[in-house]
């Protein structure tokens, strides 16, 4: 078997383990363990990684597998993976390993829980190794479907309501996607030959351009809605917010990162021609959602709403970035990605454990909760810089890559547009002070608070972890940075050449 | 080249950022004396290494060819952009730098050593001391930048440490209120910096100073030359780089964090709101000012215009405050707009640039007696356990050193030979004299109010009647004085320092002459200030209140700060919040959810509509089929034909 | 082969049929009223199919054989239609067709 | 002479079967169809399919008529009139039964069917029939011929369950 299909087997092992055991307490360990393996295989295909790479290997795709699957339409297993999703891939690993011990608690039918939780990581770690457009859509929706019965089963407040308008809007999205995809596919041979899935080598040919002003927008619309494209993100506040914590962790983590990943990867570079014609609608979108989000924050109550408005903001940080078409915006896109997928799980494990605690997520029914669980309080404080993009956390980097990249667009329109993105950024300061202010500063507001515990061992390690790595790429960022600055190169020259 | 002797002062930040962790991780672990004497000892020992830097530098490797030069002894690729534009970590020598390196840690250890008097016994001791030492490492990292995106990273990063600081009392809502404005209102002036630097950068295609502060490499005029709304886009970039300054150095019209910053512990404000931090922008200024000077006057007039206003502005409302502490910052905030107002005034040269060392020679004097005057005033509150002025008189008798310190200070910042405000400040009205009178007598005025208001707080304090005490004043504890006492000590002497000699806008030493008229003028109005004040306060009576109630306009204006808090607050409260944000959250909530919803809502009364079509009545479906087949039959037929 | 009958004559009569077959369905109430006119329908097209055999492909059995498979599958048909039929008496007291709409909605 | 039996055939298959789907009485209704189902017999017959019509006879006349009859019997009392349709939905109906006569008339008259120029000489052997009913090769029905059975057997299975389903639920 190869390297990359054990990313997806070691789930698929662990969900089947788990299966034969009932005991909440033993299926955590079991999802623990089997997540852990996960995590030291990716480490280890990094090091791999970048042992191939130091050996000279620079072929676009490492680890490359191609398997046929469904000839007759050209369907392809075919794997392999460079620096853009390897990056990913590491996220979803640290996020989905945190966020079994951040459901360290669940017992209510924990055994299909983590299994459920298991499989939309499958499908995750699938999409980012998948070069088929296919297979991926396949890997895709095997991650999206698992959300309606996380948050249907094992949510709170009006959970129904929200599985019921996520799932709807992100299979609306999908069915735009789908005819994307397809619309793709059937001209993926402009001058003959067999079709193929395999986006790489879409990507070196030319598609039709009538084709592309098709395409490109259902496409780049199909995946926007999943990284929260305004004014499709109404799914994410409420979504969010009935989730349980591991799946919101997982979803605003990673789950609209495939959003992100695919509008940059499927439509921008698929398509570049429609792209740029395009660009400008969803540059002002992108530019709306990143403003609006953050404005929209500053009047929610509710963290997981804060921190859900947030996340539209930031993901509207990468959708502009995916439109400005250079390639430091582009690596600045990933890195945003990245950082953001870990900032917001962490965001989302503290708000779960807080809320565990104080049974509420009102911020105005909270108040001096610093004084008594300082670990969690000072966590958040963490994560709220992280977040407004304090130096020495992974968003400033991510952040000012995406600015200086599009900064380096010279052009009037582009330029407004940036500004007012990173203006965004003092509104995110905005909220995130004024939600750490009312809810972990000032004298203890409820006296029944006094007694709560702090961070136990398990929340620990899902937060430790989470700022562990927050702070290595914020204060490290380079190998990173040039990992993925260095293989957007071909594809860059490609879509350039295009 | 002689870098080499200098790669030892990266350990400068690093001890500190080693402090921090230290403390900060373990933090309850430790006992809290402990804790404060790793930080102070990693503090005392940057201190020693940026002493011998600065003896290094300037007796020694610093000059060559008649003039100091930039040595950048360390430097690391820590992230890269594109080819040119990369984000260094680096070490940069020179003549400010050097200087600055020994304003922070002397200031900073005496406010760490005088805090073990002062916080004796608060909760969240260890807390405290980590967060200076953080603060220690960022700032230190600020002035030793290399380039303007590390310049920035640390600037956000003393910006934080400021924030924890302010809100180092979490409990109390006041402090929480005050860090979070002083956050914001300066992270939406360093919106302007990183702006600016996106700008300049994508002209100059470089953040490094050393290249940017070239002053005939040509890389200027590439900038200089687009224009956009009538000036060019270097005047803008520079203009949005000052506008992070004066968020920074609360120039006005950032200026309101400032006084509300003095919730914090007193010797933070002492350390960062006084002498290091509020001087990032007066330095920042600096270090790019062969761009301002060569690249864009025009910005330089803005700069110029500002520190003049904002330091009149600051000084009249001194006068009328009564809380120490606030009188004390906004005395920093005029005090800072001079520093502003000489850089403004300077021209690129060696006796051209008089105002850009009388500048930096300003940062240099106003932050050891400033430092002194807060941590005077902190010894005052210490002993009181109150901020506001009528709760204070007669002390000179309870709190000697104290006293006597403060009295040093305040004749310093009054500019009263031969302590060191006296030479700054004649150096800056020189420099501004040399440029525009206007400027001139704007500041010399402004001396006056300095001299009144500083007497006016030394008056009430320490002299006139006791109060009622909840228990007798003592004074400062031996921590607590010993840092007093080595900052008066500080600020007699440093004025006698002859900075020429080594800080100059393009690093040629140069000899500066005593300004006798200026320097006259400029006493006597200290004088008159000082009496005035004596007049007014030191006998018991009424003048005051006379004084304020025959000008009651300007007196309430002066009072309540111009409402400038009050424009901000209707702006923050009414138009962003409840103009922005409520409308979004409910536009969000119901025209665009609303229309989510409403297609659904529509798809389900429609189904709910159309499902009696399936009627469960067989010959109806049966009909619907027929008429269809009929139907395509005849669609058949016509197409067919 | 019948002399001086062609295929649209038959056709006609198969035709007629049919549409007299679906007239029935439509308006007869009775389950087994309708039951018959499915009948109908069923020999109309049985009619048909053994017609092309006759007259075009005479040399092939499709169409014999095929009716022979229709009417095999009418006799099915009518098997289990008269059971549902007779359950659907028991249930209803009548065989209705108006009466059988529980499958609605 | 064949030919006007034809149009004798024809007649009594449109007269009966007009009268199937209107007379009110139900048993009647199912004699007319035994007379279509004989009528349309005697049409195989005319046509040298003698299998065929044997098949038809046994099966329809002999096998669902009989059926048809005794459901009837069951059901309903002998001397019931079926209530008169209702008129409208008479009329829209035989409106729609009539177009769409005549327009698949139509179509037809305006195709071109081709006779075969073989002219095919007498019965098949009922041998033939079984032998493409079994045979795997071209022309061979064995998989239809399958299916057929099984769904006969189905259908057996599921008539006794299905009534035998209600006996007990009685």
């Amino acid at each position: 078997m190869d390297r990359l299909s054990l990313l997806v087997w070691v789930p698929v092992i662990t969900m089947i383990v788990i299966s034969f055991f009932k005991d909440p307490k033993k299926v955590r360990l079991i999802a623990a363990a089997g997540m852990a393996v996960q995590l030291v295989q990716i480490i280890l295909l990094m090091l791999a990684f970048f042992a191939e790479r130091q050996a000279g290997n620079d072929a676009e795709m490492l680890f490359f597998k191609d398997i046929a699957w469904y000839s007759n339409l050209n369907i392809h297993y075919t794997v392999g993976i460079d620096g853009i999703s390897l990056s990913l891939i590491l996220l979803t690993g640290i996020v989905i390993f945190t966020g079994v011990f951040a459901s360290w608690e669940i017992t209510d039918r924990a055994q299909e829980f983590f299994i459920t939780l298991i499989l939309l990581a499958t499908g995750v770690f699938g999409f980012f190794i998948s070069l088929d457009l296919f297979t991926m859509f396949l890997f895709y929706e095997l991650a999206v479907i698992p959300m309606y019965l996380l948050i249907g089963i094992w949510g709170s407040g009006p959970k129904e309501y929200s599985a019921m308008k996520l799932t709807l809007m992100l299979m609306g999205a999908s069915a735009l996607l789908l005819v994307g995809l397809l619309g793709i596919y059937f001209n993926s041979a402009p001058d003959g030959g067999p079709l193929t899935f395999n986006y790489i080598e879409i990507s070196k040919i030319h598609l039709p351009e009538a084709v592309q002003y098709f395409f490109f927008p259902l496409t780049f619309v199909g995946f926007g809605v999943l990284a929260a494209l305004y004014p499709f993100h109404t799914w994410s506040p409420d979504g969010h917010a009935s989730a349980p914590t591991a799946v919101s962790m997982l979803h605003a983590g990673v789950l609209m990162k495939l959003g992100g990943y695919g509008a940059l990867r499927i439509a921008v570079m698929l398509m570049p021609q429609a792209a740029h014609e395009m660009a400008w609608i969803f540059i002002i979108l992108a530019t709306i959602g990143a403003v609006y989000g953050a404005l929209g924050a500053i009047a929610q109550k509710d963290l997981k709403y804060i921190n859900a408005y947030s996340s539209v903001s930031h993901l509207g940080l990468i959708l502009f970035a995916t439109l400005i078409f250079n390639q430091v915006a582009f690596e600045g896109a990933v890195l945003q990605m990245i950082s953001h997928g870990l900032i917001t799980a962490l965001f989302f494990a503290l708000i779960g454990m807080i809320y565990s605690r104080t049974h509420t997520r009102n911020i105005y029914e909270m108040g001096g909760i610093m004084k008594v669980m300082p670990v969690l309080g000072t966590a958040y404080m963490v994560a709220g810089f992280a977040s407004l993009g304090l130096p020495g956390f992974s968003a400033f980097v991510a952040e000012m890559t995406i600015f200086v990249g599009s900064f380096q667009n010279s052009a009037l329109f582009v330029r407004v547009a940036t500004i007012l993105v990173i203006s965004s950024i003092v509104i995110t300061a905005v909220y995130i002070l004024r939600a750490a202010a009312i809810m972990l500063y000032g004298p203890l507001r409820k006296q029944e608070f006094e007694l709560l515990p702090d961070a136990r061992w398990y929340d620990k390690v899902a937060v430790f972890i989470l700022i562990g790595a927050i702070a290595g790429m914020g204060m490290f960022p380079n190998w990173l940075a040039e990992m993925i600055y260095t293989d957007f190169t071909p594809m860059f020259n490609r879509f350039i050449a295009n | 080249m002689h870098t080499d002797m200098f790669s030892y002062t990266v350990w400068i930040p690093l001890i500190l950022l080693a402090a921090f962790l230290l403390v900060g991780l373990l933090s309850d672990k430790l006992k809290p004396l402990v804790a404060g004497l790793i930080s102070t000892a990693a503090i005392l020992l940057a201190a020693v290494l940026a002493y011998s830097a600065a003896a290094g530098y300037f007796f020694g490797a610093g000059l060559q060819d008649g003039h100091y030069t930039t040595l950048i002894p360390f430097e690391q690729l820590w992230l890269r952009f594109t080819d040119t534009l990369v984000i260094k970590m680096g070490i940069l020598l020179d003549p400010i730098s050097v200087m600055m390196l020994v304003v922070v840690t002397t200031v900073s250890a005496m406010v760490h050593i005088y805090s073990f008097g002062y916080m004796k016994g608060e909760k969240g001791f260890q807390r405290y001391y980590a967060f200076l030492s953080l603060f220690s490492f960022s700032m230190l990292g600020l002035v030793m930048a290399t380039n303007l995106f590390q310049m920035y990273i640390f600037w956000e990063l003393v910006g934080v440490s400021s924030y924890l600081l302010i809100g180092f009392y979490y409990q109390r809502p006041s402090a929480v209120a005050a860090s979070k404005k002083a956050f914001i209102v300066t992270r939406f002036a360093d919106l302007g910096f990183l702006i600016g630097i996106l700008l300049l950068s994508y002209y100059t295609r470089t953040f490094d100073f050393m290249t940017l502060t070239q002053p005939n490499s040509g890389i200027l005029s590439s900038a200089a030359g687009v224009s956009f709304m009538g000036a060019s886009v270097l005047t803008w970039a520079l203009v949005l780089i000052f506008m992070g300054g004066a968020g920074k150095s609360a120039m006005f019209p950032l200026h309101i964090w400032l006084p509300d910053a003095m919730e914090g512990p007193t010797p933070v404000s002492a350390l960062i709101h006084a002498a290091t931090m509020v001087v990032a922008g007066v330095y920042l200024v600096a270090r790019l000012f062969a761009v301002y000077a060569l690249g864009a006057p025009a910005a330089l007039e803005v700069v110029a215009f500002i520190g003049a206003f904002t330091s009149l502005f600051a000084a009249i409302i001194a006068i009328t405050q009564t809380d120490i502490k606030r009188v004390l910052a906004y005395s920093t905030i005029s005090q800072i707009g001079y520093m502003m107002l000489a850089l403004g005034v300077s021209g690129y040269g060696s006796e051209a640039g008089l105002g850009y060392t009388a500048s930096m020679f300003h940062l240099f004097t106003h932050a050891m007696f400033k430092a002194l005057l807060f941590l005077g005033a902190g010894a005052v509150i210490h002993a009181v356990h109150s901020n506001e002025m009528t709760d204070m008189g007669g002390l000179r008798k309870h709190l000697p050193i104290t006293h006597f310190t403060f009295l040093i200070a305040a004749l310093a910042i009054s500019g009263i030979p031969p302590l060191a405000g006296f030479f700054s400040k004649d150096e800056i009205l020189a420099a501004a004299h040399g440029h525009y009178p206007l400027y001139f007598w704007s500041g010399w005025f402004v001396a006056g109010l300095t001299a009144f208001y500083m007497f006016r707080l030394y008056f009430r304090v320490f002299w006139g009647e006791d109060r009622q005490y909840e228990h007798k004043p003592h004074d400062a504890p031996p921590s607590m004085a010993i840092a007093l006492i080595f900052l008066a000590l500080a600020s007699v002497v440093v004025g006698f320092i002859p900075f020429s000699h080594y800080v100059s806008a393009n690093g040629e030493p140069y000899t500066t002459h005593m300004h006798w008229q200026v320097a006259a003028l400029s006493v006597a109005i200290a004088v008159a200030g000082i009496g005035l004040a004596a007049w007014m306060y030191l006998r018991p009576g009424t003048v005051a209140d006379r004084l304020a109630a025959a000008m009651p306009g300007l007196y309430k204006w002066s009072k309540n700060k111009f409402y400038i808090d009050e424009i901000y607050l209707w702006v923050t409260r009414t138009l962003i919040f409840k103009g922005l944000a409520w409308p979004i959250a409910w536009f969000d909530r119901h025209v665009v959810d609303g229309t989510m919803n409403g297609m659904a809502w529509a798809t389900a009364q429609v189904s709910e509509k159309i499902k009696g079509l399936q009627s469960g009545q067989l010959q109806q479906y049966a009909y619907a089929m027929v008429l269809g087949a009929v139907a395509f039959l005849l669609l058949l037929l016509y197409w067919g034909a | 082969m019948i002399e001086g009958i062609e295929v649209f004559d038959v056709l006609v009569v198969s035709t007629a049929m049919f549409f007299i077959g679906i007239y029935g369905f439509m308006v007869r109430k009775n389950l087994i009223t309708i039951l018959m006119s499915v009948e109908l329908i069923l020999n109309a097209v049985n009619i048909n199919f053994v017609i092309f055999n006759k007259y075009l492909y005479p040399d092939m059995l499709q169409g014999y054989i095929f009716s022979l498979f229709v009417t095999g599958i009418a006799a099915a048909e009518a098997a289990v239609a008269i059971a549902i039929i007779l359950n659907v008496y028991r249930h209803m007291k009548g065989i209705d067709v108006e009466q059988v709409d529980t499958m609605k909605y | 002479m064949e030919r006007f039996i034809f149009y004798f055939i024809a007649a009594i298959i449109l007269v009966f079967s007009v009268l199937t789907v209107s007379s009110r009485r139900i048993l009647r209704a199912a004699v007319y169809l035994l007379f279509v189902l004989l009528a349309t017999a005697g049409f195989y017959f005319l046509l040298n399919y003698n299998f065929l019509a044997a098949v038809q006879l046994t099966v329809y006349s002999g096998g669902i008529v009989v059926l048809i009859v005794f459901a009837i019997l069951l059901t309903a009392h002998l001397d019931h009139r079926l209530p008169k349709p209702n008129r409208l939905k008479a009329g829209f109906s035989g409106l729609l039964a009539v177009t769409g006569l005549v327009l698949t008339l139509f179509a037809i008259s305006r195709f071109e069917f081709v006779r075969s120029p073989l002219v095919t000489e007498g019965p098949y052997n009922i041998e033939e029939i079984g032998t493409r009913l079994l045979s795997y090769g071209d022309y061979g029905y064995v998989l239809p011929f399958e299916v057929i059975s099984v769904l006969l057997l189905a259908a057996m299975v599921a008539a006794i369950i299905v009534a035998k389903k209600s006996i007990k639920n009685d």
